[in-house]
């Protein structure tokens, strides 16, 4: 029955953010948006495609149409692991990589976490970490991403984590660099320089562990 | 200012008319406050508006203000001048004015269409109106000149474009002159097998009008030749060079038998079979081709033929010997060289170290093979002289110098006697290289032919002592001398005179001429050079026990022949380096019994290159040995007659002779070979030989010995060949005798066998494509072939030319996602093309590479198309081929066919219909550009197929479709050479890269130089029926002119104002068409009228304002500058 | 000459056989390497997916580091990992390209008292190899040729793409050049530059292992002993999730993943612990395959 | 000669001289804010007919110049180019064809080797050598014109209004004519 109401249906134009468009090609070299011919390049070469709700061809659509919610809800944007495959092969040169880095960035800002796809939280702790020591060490951040998303799969990890052990290729000594004070600066510049806007969102949710606990 | 005399229309009385365009200008410019503007413009009586200028109602109105005086002078601002001025003009002219009392101004290109806001165009339009009105009235009544054109056409291509052009214009009386680079006329269509959309055969339709071209008693066909340059003959025509490319064969004699192409031993990839074909190097591109001539690839002199001294033709023996035509490969032997059965055994055959294949694996065996053929024909002749003539020439020395020397000249004529100091001929051949290599009734054999040929030859009559110089000079035409080198360098050590120490000459030539002698057990032998691997192998077959090579540098530096080193050691030659002789002990009695050394190191490379050897202080050790056989090189041997001769000698001891001429200080005696160069390769001595023998021939002949000689000799060819892909396979070694009979004089080598052969030859590349073997002249009855053609200039004059150069397919290489040239059965849409032809390489049969039939096939559209990597415009044919090419795939196989496409264009008549009908017929069309095509299998149906994978975009998901062959559509290109093309034509190349029409709609086959017209693919993508249309109208264009017969040019020539004239001279040297002079008495520049084209360079650069240009005098731009500044 | 050398988190970490055979391997060659002092990471692009400015920032203080330690006017800055290789030359790009990008990172980097004047080359090791030191070269100093082996070289994506700096973006050759120069065999494959899920494995691995997978299937397919890696996450991925590949689609896996650097090490007679060797989780089959005696430990 | 002697002053004083710019051009923003004046002179081979591409492509642009139509860029006298400057221009454009694509064979490298010349007499007579800019642009290049016409209207606001002290009407004529031969000697 739901299912009848939600489907099939069509979208009234006011729905639709036509604004979003606009924002969306201001990224550096974001023009190039609309010069898509929806050959499908993209999609045939994404090694992901497969496992996308909306192909990437279609997500520059629905970017172009102002189908905002879609495009920042779709799992779309969070499978792309910058393999640049898409990038060099479109023959309008758009930079599909960063475009959906751009999208991540934006469903972040959004609020938009699905549960799913932890990326944003090992974006969150990755940041957190280079902030304080100016590194990351992988096994720590592969902890703590577990401990924030799904603390069962430690478990399942195990046996290659005693292998890692062995081999001495898992370590949670903390690498830094001496001179954190100048990575603060400098990130902080950044934010001053207000180029990206959430950053400060970001910032505030780091403030408060409970916050980040809860994602 | 006052010449020319002003014919003015009293005071300026000027009419503006502003044009809306429709709305294309008014809704932009706001034209009532612009014409309330022009009203207070000076001069202005007349302001107008109206919809349509151009329209003739809107003509009339300038006409009728004209005729009722209300103005005199007239101002439109409407478009662009280049589109309306001369409609303008015309008006003026009906009007009753002067047509150059006009000024336009563009208020839409510059205007309207591209200024975002109203009010700026309005400002915009009124300076450029201010500035009309303002120039307008310093305008001047001017004549039109006249200048006929020559009734005379070129057509440039002989596609299907110029092929059409050609005819139309040629139907219409004229003559016209159709260059075509290919060997062939037909370009691309000929080599389709069906048309869109009608499928109609191309060729049927085609080769009628090939034939008609040829025929046409009004074409002047020129193919296989190229447009060399273009220069103006006067102001309106042209003067145009046409290179006449040499195609080897008689245009006018041969008649097409193709008996050549069957006896050519050479075949390469057909280009007109787009490589899926072999033709010969003696070719016709295909059976219907026109003209019905052959043509010989010729790339030149190849490698190995170069590197020779004697330019022995390698590459010829070596096809034909691949061909199994081992008699004629005897034949193309023995062209150049006498003596090939001694050169097939101990030449060191510079030609192997440029051998191409060098580059792949290994360099073939030239003498292997010469020799395989000498060895096949034991009983071969040399050929006999053509003529006779009386003189008879000494020749010193029966060496190869000497021989070869005798042969070039009896060749010639002359009777030549050769004088042999030694027992038997042949020089250091006979005396200086062991038997088994060289075996003696080989030399014997060819002194044999020699003397057949009558070559007379005196032995043991030394020169200087039986006979002397003098004599011979007196009783013979000319003297060569080529003793050679035959005296031995000393060591300079103590010891040297003790019994058995030898030379190696010494010893060599006592074993040759008196057989073999015990010379002890351990033997050693100073040297490094091939003679000392000579002395060494001897001295084994001397029964010594032990032989040790002793070599003050290292292996690396050693001058003999790695291969030789090689026998040598594997015969039980021992090998010492870095090792120098100090002093050889023994006595009278004992002889020598030892050699005192010292150690060596390599230093600073020396003279030679090579790293110069520097003894270690205190490392003397001693050698204990029966025999010394020293090696270190010979000198010639001059105490017999050298010194007696009064020929000059050189500080090296050798003789010295002109290096172009060979003739010595001695009028008529001329000396060659190791005497002059010192000791050196029996092929360089030949070289000698013949170069003597040419000199002699001319200086008896009373002709310049030195002209034109210096390509005499060995040189680097410079084109360099593609030989990627070349599958790897080393030379085939030549068999030997088993090292057990290394002990006697038997040859070592035995020789090819016919199948050995056969396959080493096979590995030749064919560098030269045609390799000179000539059987092609031997067969052809025409005898229309002819080696020694060489490209031609012919120069014409023409009023019109036509442009029809047509395209070239884009690389599918340059996209390698789509795996052409990876996988085998990805194919060009051309190659398709061919395959689909039933006279191509398939004979029509669409086949895989292993010959099977497709059971599915993907087509992929805008391969380097719509791409901005590559060209950003849309190709416009493939969509239509594509599907032609799905319709035959399918009619002939059956196959599944998928198009990828990303949007059907099939815009035109009967073409959506074409489109209709192939989904219908089943072909599977897909939505979506081709991510890649693959042979990564994912499920068992993909294993051994080709995966393309693109997401369908019309049903939103990636789809993995396996086909056996896959067929790119590749888009259409400028050729390569457009740029430098456009350039001889005075034309331009629009953004795409092909040639620039005038105007895109009103003038699509014009260029902006006057009488240059653009038909075909050159000026843009399109299909044979676009194509056709535009060579109509080009050909339609050509007539025009011709008809008219003259051209009317704007009046905008330079004038000089003698008056103002200081006679400066500033100005001749900078016109570009020398239309300006000097006149001494009166001291000024002359402007001659009739070759000024306009471009007032002289103008602006005069200092004296004396030199002037109509329609741009410097007043009325003046004003002009004003007019856009001074009132907005 | 010398580079300057840029390890990476990864390098220090989970991957440090990585840079023990690169540092190993180039003193084998007697090229001479340095770190870059105090090094920062470099702006990853799990990072650059979520505040791009950073990244660059991050990026630009190491490049600022490199031109203030090296006396060379334009240093030579050498990056094994792909994703800094990548994030590093990334950042070079946009400070030409984007004016807005160049304005906010210098004016970062200011404030943190440092400039970049946009002097340092940015290079991958195997770049360094096949075109200033030459295959040539490299096959003179082997020692102990590779014979035998047959590897499959895979090269990911970042080194190629976006920016095809060294090699052809579709069909590298430059590591299966060097391999073959080793004396080993190279498999052809068209999966060379195919991506293997990079950091989805850690966050969503039902999707990071079935790519991984297809990598490791083809290649053993394709009849490969070893498949040779240029970035530390490919090597990760590909080997230790073999037990994960072998339960998810039932067939048993053992196929090494090596870094080139290590086979490049072994060839040039490095002893194997130096080029941590040991820390491989699947050994290679080095002692199968008849090498002098010597064995690889897990 | 008869015209010469003409009155040419524009009949309604309103309309005379710069005073009258309406509002769009900087009215009592005073000439700070003044819209920049470019006179440009194309030549009618390429330039020009890249400009009438431009307009079919309707590619808007910078409205500040106002084109002069050549037959070729080598007719561009030094004086016009002075001439432009003294009766207002802010900036002066030339343009020409590609180098080896003069339709007159050599125009456009008589027009180069003033253009060099000129800049250095700009400069003595204190004129910012960028108000004078030349440019290559073919008859397919409708873009370039777009782009160039844009930077430069840019470039003059960037510099602001010419003023030219009582400017020199006549510059020496040695120079001029040194300029206009095109000799090295000229100016220095």
């Amino acid at each position: 029955m739901s299912e009848w109401q939600s489907w099939p249906r069509f979208r009234y134009e006011a729905e639709l953010d036509l604004r979003f468009p606009e924002e969306v090609a201001s990224m550096p070299g974001g023009r190039a948006l609309f010069a898509c011919i929806q050959c499908g390049t993209c999609s045939g070469t994404c090694p992901l495609g497969t496992y996308m709700d909306y192909s990437p061809r279609k997500i520059i659509a629905m970017t172009r149409a102002g189908f905002k919610d879609e495009v920042l809800h779709s799992f779309t944007i969070w499978l792309c692991a910058s393999c640049y495959a898409c990038a060099v092969e479109c023959p309008r040169k758009i930079k599909i990589t960063d475009f959906m880095a751009e999208l991540k960035q934006r469903a972040i800002q959004e609020g938009v976490d699905p549960k799913r796809f932890p990326t944003a939280v090992l974006a969150r702790e990755f940041f957190d970490a280079v902030r304080k020591r100016g590194r990351s060490t992988e096994s720590r951040l592969v902890l703590r991403l577990y401990a924030k998303t799904n603390p069962l799969k430690i478990l399942n990890q195990a046996r290659l984590g005693l292998k890692l052990l062995r081999t001495g290729r898992f370590s949670l000594l903390a690498e830094s660099v001496q001179n954190r004070q100048q990575i603060d600066q400098l990130l902080r510049a950044v934010d001053a320089a207000k180029a990206t806007t959430f950053v400060d969102k970001l910032a505030r949710e780091i403030r408060s562990p409970r916050e980040v606990a809860r994602v | 200012m006052s010449t020319p005399e002003p014919k003015t229309n009293g005071a300026p009385k000027i009419g503006v008319y502003v044009c809306h365009c429709g709305v294309n200008i008014a809704a932009k410019v706001h034209i009532a406050e612009v014409i309330e503007f022009a009203q207070t413009l000076p001069f202005v009586t007349v302001a107008q508006e109206y919809k349509f200028m151009c329209s003739d109602p809107g003509q009339e109105l300038i006409q009728k203000d004209l005729r009722e005086g209300r103005i005199n002078r007239v101002v439109v601002a409407s478009c662009s001048p280049l589109m309306h001025e001369m409609t303008f003009r015309r008006a003026t002219a009906e009007g009753g004015q002067n047509p150059f009392f006009f000024q336009m101004a563009n208020i839409r290109e510059h205007v309207s269409w591209v200024t975002a806001d109203g009010h700026q165009a309005t400002e915009k339009a009124k300076a450029l109106i201010a500035a009309a009105v303002r120039r307008v009235a310093f305008h001047k009544p001017l004549e039109k000149k006249r200048v006929p054109v020559h009734p005379h056409v070129l057509v440039v291509g002989a596609g299907i474009a110029g092929i059409e052009a050609a005819l139309k214009i040629a139907d219409a009386g004229k003559k016209v002159y159709l260059v075509e680079r290919e060997p062939t006329i037909g370009g691309h269509m000929a080599q389709f097998d069906k048309c869109f959309p009608t499928l109609d055969c191309a060729a049927c339709i085609l080769t009628p009008k090939m034939t008609q071209v040829c025929v046409h008693p009004n074409i002047e066909l020129m193919t296989y030749s190229e447009v060399e340059s273009v220069e103006p003959y006067d102001l309106r025509n042209f003067k145009v060079k046409i290179r006449r490319k040499a195609r080897f064969v008689n245009e006018d004699t041969c008649t097409g038998c193709a008996l050549c192409a069957d006896v050519c031993p050479v075949s390469v990839l057909s280009e007109f079979d787009e490589g899926l074909g072999m033709r010969k190097a003696i070719y016709r591109p295909f059976p219907q081709a026109v003209p019905n001539i052959f043509t010989i690839s010729r790339r030149g002199t190849p490698p190995c033929q170069a590197a020779c001294s004697i330019h022995q033709n390698a590459q010829g023996y070596i096809t034909l010997i691949a061909q199994g035509k081992f008699k004629e490969a005897l034949d193309v032997i023995l062209r150049d060289n006498p003596l090939p059965s001694i050169c097939g055994r101990i030449c060191t055959h510079p030609c192997t170290v440029n051998c191409t294949r060098a580059d792949v694996d290994e360099p073939l065996s030239i003498p292997g093979l010469k020799r395989f053929i000498t060895d096949l024909f034991p009983n071969y002749k040399l050929p006999q002289p053509a003529v006779e003539r009386p003189e008879k020439i000494a020749i010193v020395g029966s060496g190869p110098a000497g021989l070869m020397c005798a042969y070039e000249l009896r060749q010639r004529g002359f009777h030549p006697v050769i004088f042999e100091a030694q027992p038997v001929a042949g020089g250091m051949l006979s005396v200086g290289i062991p038997a088994f290599r060289l075996p003696r009734d080989v030399i014997k054999a060819e002194i044999d032919r020699l003397k057949e040929i009558g070559i007379e030859i005196k032995t043991n009559t030394p020169v200087g002592t039986a006979v002397t110089i003098e004599q011979l000079r007196k009783q013979y035409a000319a003297v060569f001398i080529g003793i050679g080198a035959h005296v031995e360098r000393k060591l300079k050590v103590p010891g040297e005179a003790l019994p058995n120490v030898w030379g190696g000459i010494e010893f060599l030539r006592k074993v040759n001429l008196e057989g073999p002698f015990k010379l002890g057990k351990k033997v050693l032998v100073i040297g490094g050079g091939n003679s000392a691997l000579d002395a060494a192998r001897t001295a084994l077959r001397c029964g010594a026990e032990e032989v040790t090579i002793v070599y003050r540098r290292t292996r690396a530096e050693m001058p003999a022949d790695p291969k030789e080193v090689e026998a040598a050691e594997e015969e039980g030659a021992k090998m010492l380096f870095l090792t120098a002789p100090k002093a050889i002990l023994g006595n009278k009695e004992t002889g020598v019994t030892a050699l005192e050394c010292l150690k060596m190191k390599l230093g600073a490379p020396d003279a030679s290159g090579r790293p110069a050897p520097e003894p270690i202080p205190n490392s003397e050790f001693v050698l204990s040995c029966d025999a010394i056989i020293a090696t270190i090189g010979q000198v010639p041997d001059l105490a017999s007659l050298g010194g007696k001769l009064g020929i000059e000698m050189t500080k090296w001891g050798t003789f010295k002779a002109d290096e172009l001429t060979l003739e010595t200080n001695m009028p008529g005696v001329f000396a060659g070979g190791d005497c002059v160069t010192g000791p050196d390769v029996v092929v360089n001595a030949m070289y000698a030989g013949k170069k003597a023998a040419i000199s002699i021939d001319r200086y008896l002949n009373k002709v310049d010995m030195r002209a034109g000689r210096e390509h005499e000799g060995p040189y680097r060819t410079e084109y360099a060949i593609d030989t990627s892909g070349t599958t790897v396979q080393r030379q085939i070694p030549m068999p030997a005798i088993e090292l057990a009979r290394r002990r006697t004089f038997d040859e070592v080598h035995t020789g090819y066998t016919q199948e050995l052969a056969i396959a080493e030859a096979k590995r030749c590349l064919d560098c030269g494509i045609c390799c000179d073997c000539r059987l092609c002249a031997t067969i052809c009855e025409a005898k229309a072939i002819n080696y020694e053609m060489k490209d031609e200039i012919e120069e014409i004059v023409v009023g019109s030319i036509i442009l029809a150069t047509g395209f070239k397919p884009f690389d599918a290489r340059r996209i390698p996602r789509y795996g052409y040239g990876k996988y085998p059965n990805v194919y060009t849409a051309l190659e398709a093309e061919r395959m689909t032809n039933s006279a191509g390489p398939t004979s029509g049969e669409i086949r895989l590479r292993d010959g099977s039939k497709p059971k599915a096939v993907g087509i992929i559209h805008c391969v380097g198309s719509r791409d901005r990597n590559y060209n950003s415009y849309c190709s416009r044919v493939c969509c239509l081929y594509s599907l032609k090419l799905a319709h035959l795939i399918k009619e002939r196989t059956h196959a599944e066919v998928y198009n990828f496409y990303i949007d059907m264009r099939v815009p035109g008549k009967a073409y959506e219909e074409f489109y209709d009908r192939m989904l219908e017929e089943g072909i599977h069309f897909i939505r979506g550009r081709v991510a890649e095509v693959t042979d990564h299998a994912m499920t068992p149906d993909e294993e051994g197929k080709l995966v393309i994978r693109a997401e369908d975009t019309l049903i939103g998901v990636i789809r993995r479709i396996p086909v056996d062959m896959v067929v790119l559509a590749v888009g259409l290109e400028p050729q390569a050479d457009a740029d430098e093309v456009r350039r001889k034509f005075y034309i331009s190349c629009g953004s795409g890269g092909f040639f620039l029409e005038r105007h895109p709609k009103l003038a699509p086959v014009q260029t902006f130089a006057d009488g240059i017209f653009i038909a075909g693919a050159c000026q843009g993508p399109k299909d044979i029926q676009d194509t056709i249309a535009q060579a109509g109208a080009t050909a339609a264009e050509a007539l025009v002119l011709i008809d008219r017969g003259f051209v009317e040019l704007e009046p905008n020539t330079a004038f000089i104002q003698e008056e103002l004239c200081s006679g400066c001279k500033t100005c001749i040297p900078l016109c570009p068409f020398n239309a300006i002079s000097f006149n001494a008495e009166k001291s000024v520049a002359v402007m001659n009228e009739a070759l000024c084209k306009g471009c007032g360079t002289c103008v602006a650069t005069c200092p004296s304002g004396a030199a002037q240009q109509h329609l741009f005098t410097d007043e009325q731009i003046y004003e002009e500058i004003e007019g856009v500044l001074s009132y907005v | 000459m010398k580079y300057l050398y840029y390890p990476g988190c990864s390098l220090k970490g989970t991957n440090r056989a990585y840079e023990e055979s690169v540092l190993a391997a180039f003193q084998a060659l007697a090229i001479e390497v340095e770190e870059l002092e105090d090094w920062n990471c470099c702006g990853a692009t799990a990072y650059m997916a979520v505040d791009e400015m950073k990244s660059f920032a991050l990026a630009a203080r190491n490049l600022a580091l490199a031109e203030r330690q090296s006396r060379a006017d334009g240093p030579t800055l050498m990056a094994p990992c792909s994703g800094c290789y990548l994030v590093l030359s990334k950042t070079q790009h946009y400070l030409e390209e984007y004016s807005e990008v160049s304005r906010t990172i210098d004016g970062a980097l200011q404030a943190a008292r440092l400039s970049y004047s946009r002097k340092v080359h940015v290079r991958h090791p195997l770049d360094i190899l096949i075109n200033e030191v030459g295959v040539q070269t490299i096959a003179q100093k082997v020692r102990q040729p590779l014979a035998g082996l047959k590897v499959a070289c895979y090269y990911g994506c970042q080194i190629v793409r976006p920016y095809a700096a060294f090699d052809d973006q579709v069909n590298p050759t430059t590591m299966d050049r060097l391999i073959r120069a080793l004396g080993a065999e190279t498999v052809d494959w068209p999966l060379k530059t195919r991506c293997c899920g990079g950091s989805l494995m850690g966050t969503l691995q039902e999707v990071g292992v079935p790519l991984s997978y297809i990598l490791v299937k083809e290649a053993q397919k394709r009849g490969a002993d070893v498949v040779a890696t240029a970035c530390p996450l490919c090597q990760f991925n590909l080997e230790c999730y073999q037990d994960k590949m072998s339960q998810q689609f039932k067939e048993r896996l053992q196929l090494p993943v090596a870094y080139f650097t290590q086979l490049l090490g072994l060839a040039l007679g490095v002893p194997e612990r130096r080029l941590g060797l040991h820390r491989l989780l699947i050994p290679l089959p080095y002692a199968a395959k008849g090498r002098g005696g010597a064995h690889v430990h897990a | 000669m008869s015209e010469k002697s003409l009155d040419l002053t524009p009949q309604s004083p309103s309309l005379k001289g710069r005073g009258s710019s309406p509002p769009s051009l900087g009215e009592g923003a005073g000439e700070r804010s003044r819209e920049p004046r470019i006179v440009a002179f194309f030549c009618t081979w390429c330039t020009y007919t890249a400009a009438d591409l431009a307009g079919m492509s309707r590619m808007t642009y910078a409205p500040n110049a106002r084109i002069v139509r050549f037959m070729c860029s080598g007719r561009v006298d030094p004086q016009f180019v002075l001439k432009a400057f003294q009766e207002g221009a802010d900036g002066v454009l030339i343009g020409g064809c590609h180098p080896g694509d003069c339709h007159y064979q050599a125009g456009n490298y008589n027009a180069l080797r003033r253009y060099t010349l000129l800049k250095r007499l700009l400069t003595e007579m204190g004129i910012e050598p960028e108000r004078l800019r030349l440019e290559w642009i073919s008859a397919s290049e409708g873009d370039r014109v777009q782009r160039v016409m844009n930077e430069m209207a840019e470039k003059i606001r960037q510099l602001g209004p010419l003023h030219l002290e009582p400017a020199p009407r006549h510059v020496p004529a040695k120079q001029l004519e040194a300029v206009a031969v095109g000799q090295q000697g000229g100016a220095r």
